[in-house]
């Protein structure tokens, strides 16, 4: 057998390869990040806030990008597609085909000179064709890599031996028109194919008239709300005026049978809604309505996302599919015609502009790449995978994630993304280490003595910040403060070459302090803390000043005072630059296991992939059998056996020598932090481990009160399916009844499966007994994706679908099921019924808030465990070395359930991978000099990282035992409160020390901006 | 409070081979696909014009198998056939022609307009829906062309043929004045 | 010279003679001579027969269909309806095995056998794809200074998996056509929508079909133009005499004139509107007569 | 005169509201400028020395934030901020400064608590007028 490389080739660079990228760099492997266009980003770069938070997309991405772009292990082949592979897991050749972008990377500093005198303008496909570009060209501001593209078709020198003034102005003479395509064969062990998505065009849907101006697509309606985008957030009609009413058509290319797209595409119901809502918010007149056939709010957050679109923003939502869209030719106004809720009738209504939402298509370029690597797609063009190994290709050591396997929104493609890295680590994890380069910093320069020199940057934030602040004028004032050698502006500070600026900036006027002046320090500090290290400077000598989200955003209309509000923020920040010191993190040894609580098959795929990278996984599971839900029901929805899928794996489970299980055992105490957890099971056995993942899944709910849950013959889903399996099924007429106890002010959230196990269940009883009759109630039929399909059989196979609202249920009573149809002018309709099924929702187990308390981790308000960030942080707590997956999360389905196992396995290896642990320079010191031994920090620390021990005093006079107080430098978390508590400020909390803090503070009053001497 | 105000539709009173029936009709086989998305309805221009004309409550109804009251529905003969819906169903549902199935059925089951069945009568009589009038016979001659045209109106055996195929089919009983 | 049957269908011979004798002098001028197709009946009309009894409407219209299939000639119309009619008859039993057995015993009765070896067609479609729009604008003697409202009417290119067409949202066939004749098509509101009278339902309920009829004229008034040009004499009468019972119903006037194609394309050629009938129509506007008297140059 | 432009100190915790803060930005929720935000990791950080000499170096007002009792990042180091910050609100009183201190509990999910927050406290001391140490502070 060839031999293993410890390297991995991923094609696309959307979220989904950005997220595989770096775990499996962070894991120790080597990376080549292969993206087609200029820039890595893919369509998350072009969206503007993204649901159900609203965070904006590119704040949160930009991070991401640069990380990709700072980090030593991965290599990004921008331009770049792969033409072919060759080889088997473990050892492929892939030839990758380099496109000539005629700009030399290594020699472009972006300075745009060449830009503005390029005179080909071609239609900007970031801002999707709304806007105009140069024929060289940067895709968009915080492209990463950050180097010029010349776009040959469009340029004149390329296409017709004119102009060539980009050559004449470049002054790094960095542009070569001789350049050529190029192949480059790169040797790796692993593929991972994550090329994403298109969005669909509506043109052949001829009846929506997108060749008028203000009928948008969707994406074209993200450009127009971003703030980067071609009118600069202010949404506008074509002629420039501002529209009062906007329609969203929902389900347009999805959902769509007769045009080969039957799929539905999972991201629009919910992108929609955010696009309504943050119209909305930049315009509070704007009357914004979304029409639609299902609410498809599905995911973690969707349904309360969606009720507060509806019932506190006043989105209107008209569940209506127009199948049109109809244009006056002597006004040119546009209007739909709809069916009327809760009546028979249609109305027709003007709306100044009409947005489709159009559904997620597999790219032709997906399609070709999928050929190429041989792997199987199914006949729309999505990556084939299986439900039980949701990442894994038909060619071994090549894996998928993201939206090439199912349209899906951000966090289940990161879920996807970190679950295909894992996989492709599985494959490697012996060669881990093997290619990298560790992430290399010059020396750090020894401050000590100097006197503070200070540098600063302020930043335009494009026009975020610059809009509001008089950006200038902050600079001035900053190079009047004390110690501030150098100040300047810029208009990205965060973009990869205003990086290197810093860097460049602290060398050159030999800084030994740096305060960046941008936004807040919770996305960005990190970044910058870096960068400082890659100039020699101890990343604690750093300070972000926030004048972003502290200053220009909240004080638009004011912006006198907005200015003089950063210059104080500023000045605050320089204050506290010149006291900070350098500090250190300690290296500390820690356990290479990991903890796995709950051994459904999140928890059980979460162990497995813990133990084929070399760990040991001790998996916890308090029933005394492995399986968790999946127990509870028969079939999965592609029809087999669920023990076609659990069986086999708690086989792998058992027999694995690096799992430990433990059945019928609860974890009772933990202590610890990250690295170094100490845990106490029910059996008395003491455990230690570096990470842990929280697996503990979910219960069907019982629906006791509900729809008359308890009579005779009416069951639940999960009855339903023992039932079935029994052969014990006797009945004529069977009604089920969606969201029974769900979706409701109770539970207000959507258990997503329940709509999926209906269909699955209906299909069953049609197939086993054609002439039985089978009636769904449902408020909105949620079969998003690919699940569709079985909605669709479902029909096929007869079975009934009916209406009913929240506030006019169903009513079940002496064996009939009442409902009133709007078509059928709301006469009762009476069911006669021998079984009614509920479909009632998942809910969090018992015994979660004990483990929320143990791990202090958060849950949500409907008890599920709360990740660090909804959007790019799916499987990860806040609290470093703890991880979560499947239903814990959320409801989800089997194959996301283990696409998380497998993610948080992804995340808690890259610890468990690393060699030793650093622990943060932020946290509290003793100084026994001072410490009278009172042990008021004992009692206030939550985490008891101090303790008082007993310490000799040789004195001059006398030796005596005393006691003392020591903080532990790996349990410490640095939250300052012992300090505060500390009688005689015997405590220091690092980086928040009481002379920092006093002199920002002297620094607020001080408008002279007289700065404290330091001591 | 009147007795319509006070119906209900029992399951147990509908005929639910009903659907079964329509759709072994060539043309009818996806009637169970609809997914009440509303296109067919909102989109239609005779619903534009008359508000309680719904083709998707037609549609539903023969899901559910409420036989009687559609074939009876006092909307069933609003359609003017123009396939707007039919073109635009995602689903592809032929709503006109399901409809069509089911006119045929009301008919066959002596449901039937007054208006219509002058019109059938007229056609198996004369072999024209809309036959010459004298007013007409005048202007042909004005336009210098025979007083009658080249038709069944002019050739009395392909009268005959006419004749003799209504009643093969069945359709002048068919359509007879009711009693 | 291409010669082809020409199915009459109720409504050309029975209420507007002229479009049938346009259409013979047109067609003639464009060198497709036509068949008469002797001893034809009604087609019959879709929405009424075919819903009625499927066999019945089956069996009469491929008995049309046979006519022409004994001449040899694949058979022309100059109604929607009787397209749709014999297009749909003729495809299903071209396809339909056992629909074909069935009609055929029918048929037999009357000593005709459906062989399936004819084309139907539409002067529309005939004209476009055929004949060609250069030919039809080589034709044209007398530009036709006139601003058109064209209405393609539904069943000339629906349903379109009968159809091949092309599209159905915006097709632009008729509008070539109508402008190789030198005038000038405007766009107008609801271009596409149904003029009302399918389906039985100007029949079952004047009142209601009438009401789309006006909202077509109603829009076509809109947009200023001279006249509404159709290819279907029941679109014709719809919105010809509709406009008579438009008025007694709801009192409004338009005046509007209904042109049928191959009375437009007449006037390009050459002929007046008395010889080709448009003079015929029951909404009499004086006016626009004297206005397409002028376009053969006054003779 | 010009209109009475308070000057305001604010300690915000790092997770929570800080956040919050940030959220505001994001959103856009608009709020006077009269508030300069001093950020700690934790809430419990913020010693009463710290409020004094804010007040002493001439702030009008200041207002301590953290995350709601319950979501502490640091477990229940929040309950020690609690506790001191209800002996500095007392001693304001002796000290002729009442209605000049504040506890809030602002989550990173309240971005328009934080607006709420800071637009009413900013009313709450103009109509306190400046602070009677304001003049000694120079
Ligand atoms: C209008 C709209 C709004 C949305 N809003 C939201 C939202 O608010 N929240 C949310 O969670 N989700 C939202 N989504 C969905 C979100 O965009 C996707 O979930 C996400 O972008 C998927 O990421 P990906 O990496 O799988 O694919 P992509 O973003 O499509 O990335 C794929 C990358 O691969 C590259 N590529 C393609 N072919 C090749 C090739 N052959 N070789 C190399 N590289 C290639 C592409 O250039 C691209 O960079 C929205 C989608 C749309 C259309
Ligand atoms: C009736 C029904 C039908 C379904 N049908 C389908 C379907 O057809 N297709 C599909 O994809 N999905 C279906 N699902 C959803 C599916 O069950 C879940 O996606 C899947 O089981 C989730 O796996 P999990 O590992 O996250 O959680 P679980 O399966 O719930 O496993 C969690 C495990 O953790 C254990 N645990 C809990 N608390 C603790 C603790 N404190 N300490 C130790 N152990 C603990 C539990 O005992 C359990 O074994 C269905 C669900 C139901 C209820
Ligand atoms: S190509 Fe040259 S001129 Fe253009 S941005 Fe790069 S360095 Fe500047
Ligand atoms: S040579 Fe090409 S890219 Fe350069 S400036 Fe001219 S047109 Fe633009
Ligand atoms: S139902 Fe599905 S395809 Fe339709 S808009 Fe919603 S998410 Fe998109
Ligand atoms: S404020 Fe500056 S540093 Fe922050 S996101 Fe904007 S450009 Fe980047
Ligand atoms: S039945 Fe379940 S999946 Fe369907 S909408 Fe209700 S809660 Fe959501
Ligand atoms: S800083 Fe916080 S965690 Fe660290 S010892 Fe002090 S109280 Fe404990
Ligand atoms: S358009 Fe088709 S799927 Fe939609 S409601 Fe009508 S028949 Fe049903
Ligand atoms: S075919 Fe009938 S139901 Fe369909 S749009 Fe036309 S009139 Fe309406």
């Amino acid at each position: 057998m060839a031999d293993l490389i410890g390297a991995v080739a991923i094609a696309g660079g959307g979220i989904a390869g950005i997220q595989s990228a770096l775990d499996l760099a962070d894991s120790g492997l080597k990376v080549y990040l292969i993206e087609s266009k200029p820039s890595i980003g893919g369509v998350m770069a072009q969206l503007d806030k993204t649901f159900p938070t609203l965070d904006c997309s590119m704040c949160t991405l930009s991070p991401k990008l640069a990380e990709v772009a700072r980090h030593p292990n991965i290599e990004i082949l921008p331009y770049s597609e792969i033409k072919s592979i060759s080889g088997a897991a473990g050892n492929f050749d892939v030839t990758v085909t380099r496109k000539a972008t005629y700009v030399d990377p290594d020699k472009c500093t972006a300075c745009e000179l060449c830009l503005a005198k390029c005179p080909s303008k071609v239609l900007d496909e970031y801002n999707e064709g709304l806007t105009k570009r140069k024929a060289i060209y940067l895709p968009f501001p915080q492209a990463v890599p950050r180097v010029m593209v010349i776009d040959a078709e469009h340029c004149l020198y390329l296409t017709k031996g004119k102009c060539g003034n980009c050559k004449k102005v470049c002054e790094n003479d960095a542009i070569d028109y001789d350049m050529k395509d190029r192949d480059e064969v790169i040797k790796v062990g692993s593929v991972i194919l994550s090329t994403g998505f298109e969005p669909y065009d509506p043109t052949p849907l001829e009846q929506y008239h997108y060749e008028h101006p203000d009928v948008l697509t969707s994406i074209e309606f993200e450009r127009l709300l971003s703030a980067s985008g071609p009118s600069e957030g202010h949404v506008q009609l074509a002629d420039g005026t501002t529209p009062k009413k906007i329609a969203w058509l929902q389900c347009i290319g999805s959902r769509n049978p007769e045009i080969g797209r039957p799929n539905c595409s999972a991201v629009c119901c919910m992108y929609a809604t955010k696009e309504a809502m943050v119209a909305m918010e930049h315009d509070p007149e704007l009357e914004a309505t979304i029409f639609n056939i299902d609410v498809r709010a599905f995911g973690k957050g969707f349904e309360q996302f969606y009720q507060r679109a509806k019932n506190e923003k006043g989105v209107r939502f008209i569940r209506s599919r127009p199948s049109g869209v109809d244009i006056d030719p002597i006004t040119n106004r546009l209007s739909v015609q709809y069916e009327v809720e809760e009546s028979v009738e249609t109305a027709i209504e003007e709306f100044d502009m009409i947005v489709l939402s159009i559904g997620l298509t597999p790219s032709e370029s997906s399609k070709k790449l999928a050929e190429i690597a041989g792997v199987e797609m199914d006949e729309y063009g999505n990556i084939a995978t299986s439900i039980e190994k949701p990442m894994t290709t038909s060619v071994p050591g090549i894996f998928a994630c993201g939206t090439m396997i199912a349209p899906k929104d951000i966090p289940d493609t990161v879920a996807d993304a970190s679950g295909a890295a894992s996989k492709a680590h599985s494959v490697l994890a012996s060669e881990r280490g093997t290619l990298v380069t560790e992430r290399a910093y010059p020396p750090e320069k020894d401050i000590t003595g100097e006197e503070p020199r200070i540098g600063v940057v302020v930043c335009d934030c494009g026009i975020n910040i610059a809009s509001v602040v008089d950006v200038p004028a902050v600079v001035e004032y900053v190079k009047t403060l004390p110690h501030v050698v150098h100040a300047y502006e810029q208009t990205y500070a965060c973009s990869t070459d205003s990086l290197d600026v810093i860097k460049e900036k602290i060398k050159e006027h030999n800084l030994n302090r740096f305060v960046v002046a941008s936004c807040t320090p919770r996305t960005h500090e990190p970044l910058f803390q870096d960068t400082c290290r890659g100039a020699g400077l101890n990343p604690y000598l750093f300070e972000l000043a926030n004048i972003r989200e502290h200053c220009a955003w909240v004080h638009q209309k004011e912006p006198e005072k907005a200015t003089e509000k950063a210059k104080e923020i500023v000045r605050m920040s320089v204050a506290r630059v010149a006291l900070l010191d350098p500090l250190y993190t300690q290296k500390l040894d820690f356990s290479h296991s990991g903890l796995v609580i709950g051994g459904g098959v999140a928890g059980m795929t979460a162990a497995l992939d813990i133990a084929e990278k070399g760990f040991t996984a001790y998996l916890v599971e308090r029933e005394h059998e492995l399986g968790g839900l999946l127990r509870k029901f028969t079939r999965l929805q592609d029809g087999r056996k669920t023990s076609e899928v659990i069986d086999p794996m708690i086989e792998a489970v058992m027999s694995n020598p690096n799992i430990a299980v433990y059945t019928g055992t609860t974890l009772d105490e933990v202590e610890g932090a990250m690295g170094s957890f100490k845990g106490k099971l029910s059996n008395g056995e003491e455990i230690e481990f570096g990470s842990a993942i929280i697996a503990t899944g979910a219960n069907e709910f019982v629906p006791e009160g509900y729809f008359g849950y308890g009579s005779d013959n009416v069951i639940t889903q999960s009855t339903l399916e023992t039932m079935l399996e029994e052969g014990t099924v006797d009945a004529k007429t069977v009604v089920m009844i969606q969201c029974a106890g769900g979706r409701n002010e109770e539970r207000p959230y959507c258990s997503r499966v329940c709509c999926t196990t209906a269909m699955k269940n209906a299909i069953r009883l049609k197939e086993a007994d054609p002439n039985i009759t089978i009636y769904i109630l449902y408020r909105d039929i949620r079969t998003f994706g690919i699940w569709e399909d079985l909605y669709t059989r479902a029909r096929e196979l007869g079975v009934f679908f009916m209406r009913y609202t929240e506030t006019d249920e169903p009513v079940v009573a002496n064996g009939t099921v009442t409902l009133h149809d709007k078509l059928l002018h709301n006469t009762p309709f009476e069911i006669a019924a021998d079984l009614v099924v509920l479909s009632s929702p998942l809910v969090a187990p018992d015994g979660v808030e004990d483990l929320a308390t143990l791990f202090k981790v958060p849950i949500d308000a409907d008890r599920f465990f709360l990740e660090a960030h909804i959007k790019l942080r799916p499987v990860d707590f806040a609290t470093d070395g703890v991880f979560l997956a499947g239903c814990a999360q959320a409801p989800k389905l089997v194959n996301e359930s283990i696409s998380q196992g497998s993610a948080a396995a992804s995340r808690a290896c890259s610890i468990l991978a690393k060699d030793f642990l650093e622990t943060s320079g932020v946290m509290a010191v003793v100084d026994e000099d001072v410490c009278i031994g009172c042990g008021r920090c004992t009692e206030v620390c939550a985490y008891s990282a101090p303790t008082l021990k007993e310490v000799e005093v040789v004195t001059e006079e006398i030796t005596y035992i005393t006691r003392k107080s020591e903080i532990n430098p790996a349990i410490c978390k640095g939250c300052g409160s012992c300090a505060a508590e500390c009688p005689t400020s015997a405590i220091t909390s690092r980086h928040f020390t009481t002379e920092q803090i006093s002199a920002v503070i002297d620094a607020f009053a001080y408008a002279d901006g007289r700065v404290r001497e330091v001591a | 409070m009147s007795d319509t105000d006070m119906k209900v539709i029992k399951t147990s009173d509908l005929d639910l081979a009903f659907r079964e029936e329509i759709m072994k009709e060539h043309g009818a086989e996806k009637l169970s696909m609809c997914f009440n998305c509303t296109g067919c309805t909102a989109g239609c221009t005779m619903a534009e014009h008359e508000p309680n004309y719904n083709i998707r409550q037609l549609l539903r109804m023969a899901n559910l198998g409420m036989r009687e009251e559609l074939l009876n529905h006092p909307y069933l003969w609003n359609c003017t056939t123009c396939y707007k819906c039919q073109e635009r169903c995602p689903q592809g549902v032929h709503n006109v022609d399901i409809l069509l199935k089911i006119r045929t059925m009301a008919v066959h089951s002596g449901i039937m307009l007054d208006k219509h069945r002058k019109v059938a009568q007229l056609m198996a009589n004369t072999g024209h829906a809309v036959p010459i009038n004298d007013d007409n016979k005048e202007k042909r001659k004005k336009l210098g062309m025979g007083e009658l045209p080249e038709t069944v109106h002019k050739y009395p055996d392909a009268l005959e043929e006419v004749h003799k195929i209504v009643r093969i089919t069945g359709f002048d009983k068919l359509t007879e004045a009711q009693s | 010279m291409s010669e082809l049957s020409f199915f009459l269908g109720c409504i050309a011979p029975n209420r507007y003679p002229g479009i049938e004798k346009a259409t013979k002098i047109v067609m003639e001028e464009l060198g497709v001579h036509l068949k008469e197709l002797k001893g034809a009946s009604c087609c019959p009309a879709p929405g009424v027969f075919r819903s009625f009894d499927k066999i019945t409407w089956l069996a009469l219209a491929s008995r049309n269909v046979v006519l022409s299939e004994e001449m040899g000639v694949d058979l022309l119309t100059v109604c929607n309806g009787c397209f749709g009619s014999l297009v749909d008859a003729n495809n299903q039993l071209k396809e339909d095995q056992d629909l074909r057995a069935e009609v055929n015993k029918i048929l037999a009765e009357v000593g005709h056998e459906f062989k399936g070896t004819i084309r139907v067609r539409h002067i529309m479609e005939y004209l476009y794809d055929d004949v060609g729009v250069e030919k039809v604008k080589e034709s044209i003697k007398y530009p036709v200074d006139l601003k058109i409202a064209v209405h393609y009417g539904c069943h000339l290119i629906k349903p379109s998996k009968e159809r091949h067409l092309g599209s159905i949202e915006n097709p632009t066939f008729f509008d070539e056509l109508v402008e190789a004749t030198g005038a000038t098509s405007v766009m107008y509101k609801d271009k596409n929508a149904c003029c009302g009278a399918g389906g039985g339902v100007r029949t079952s309920s004047l009142e209601t079909a009438l009401k789309l009829a006006r909202a077509k004229i109603e829009h076509a008034q809109a947009a200023g133009v001279d006249c509404i040009v159709d290819a279907c004499p029941f679109c014709h009468l719809q919105m010809d005499v509709g406009q008579t019972e438009i008025e007694k119903k709801f009192g409004d006037v338009f005046n509007m004139p209904i042109v049928h194609y191959s009375q437009l394309l007449g006037l390009g050629m050459g002929y007046t509107p008395q010889e080709l009938g448009i003079d015929m129509n029951y909404v009499k506007n004086d006016e626009f007569i004297a206005k397409i008297e002028k376009i053969g140059g006054g003779n | 005169m010009a209109e009475f432009e308070p000057r305001i100190v604010m300690f915000c915790c790092n997770w929570c509201s800080y956040a919050g803060a940030d959220l505001a930005g994001v959103a856009r929720l608009q709020y006077p400028t009269n508030t300069r935000v001093i950020r700690v990791m934790c809430s419990s950080r913020v010693q009463p020395t710290f409020i004094l000499r804010a007040l002493k170096e001439g702030a009008d007002g200041v207002l301590v934030t953290g995350c709601h009792i319950g979501d502490c990042h640091y477990v229940d180091s929040n309950v020690h901020t609690r506790d001191r910050m209800e002996h500095v609100v007392d001693a304001m009183e002796h000290l002729g400064l009442e209605g000049r201190v504040r506890l809030e509990w602002i989550s990173a999910s309240e971005g328009p608590k934080f607006r709420e927050t800071v637009t009413e406290f900013v009313g709450q001391i103009k109509a306190l007028g400046p602070s009677p140490l304001r003049d000694t502070a120079e």
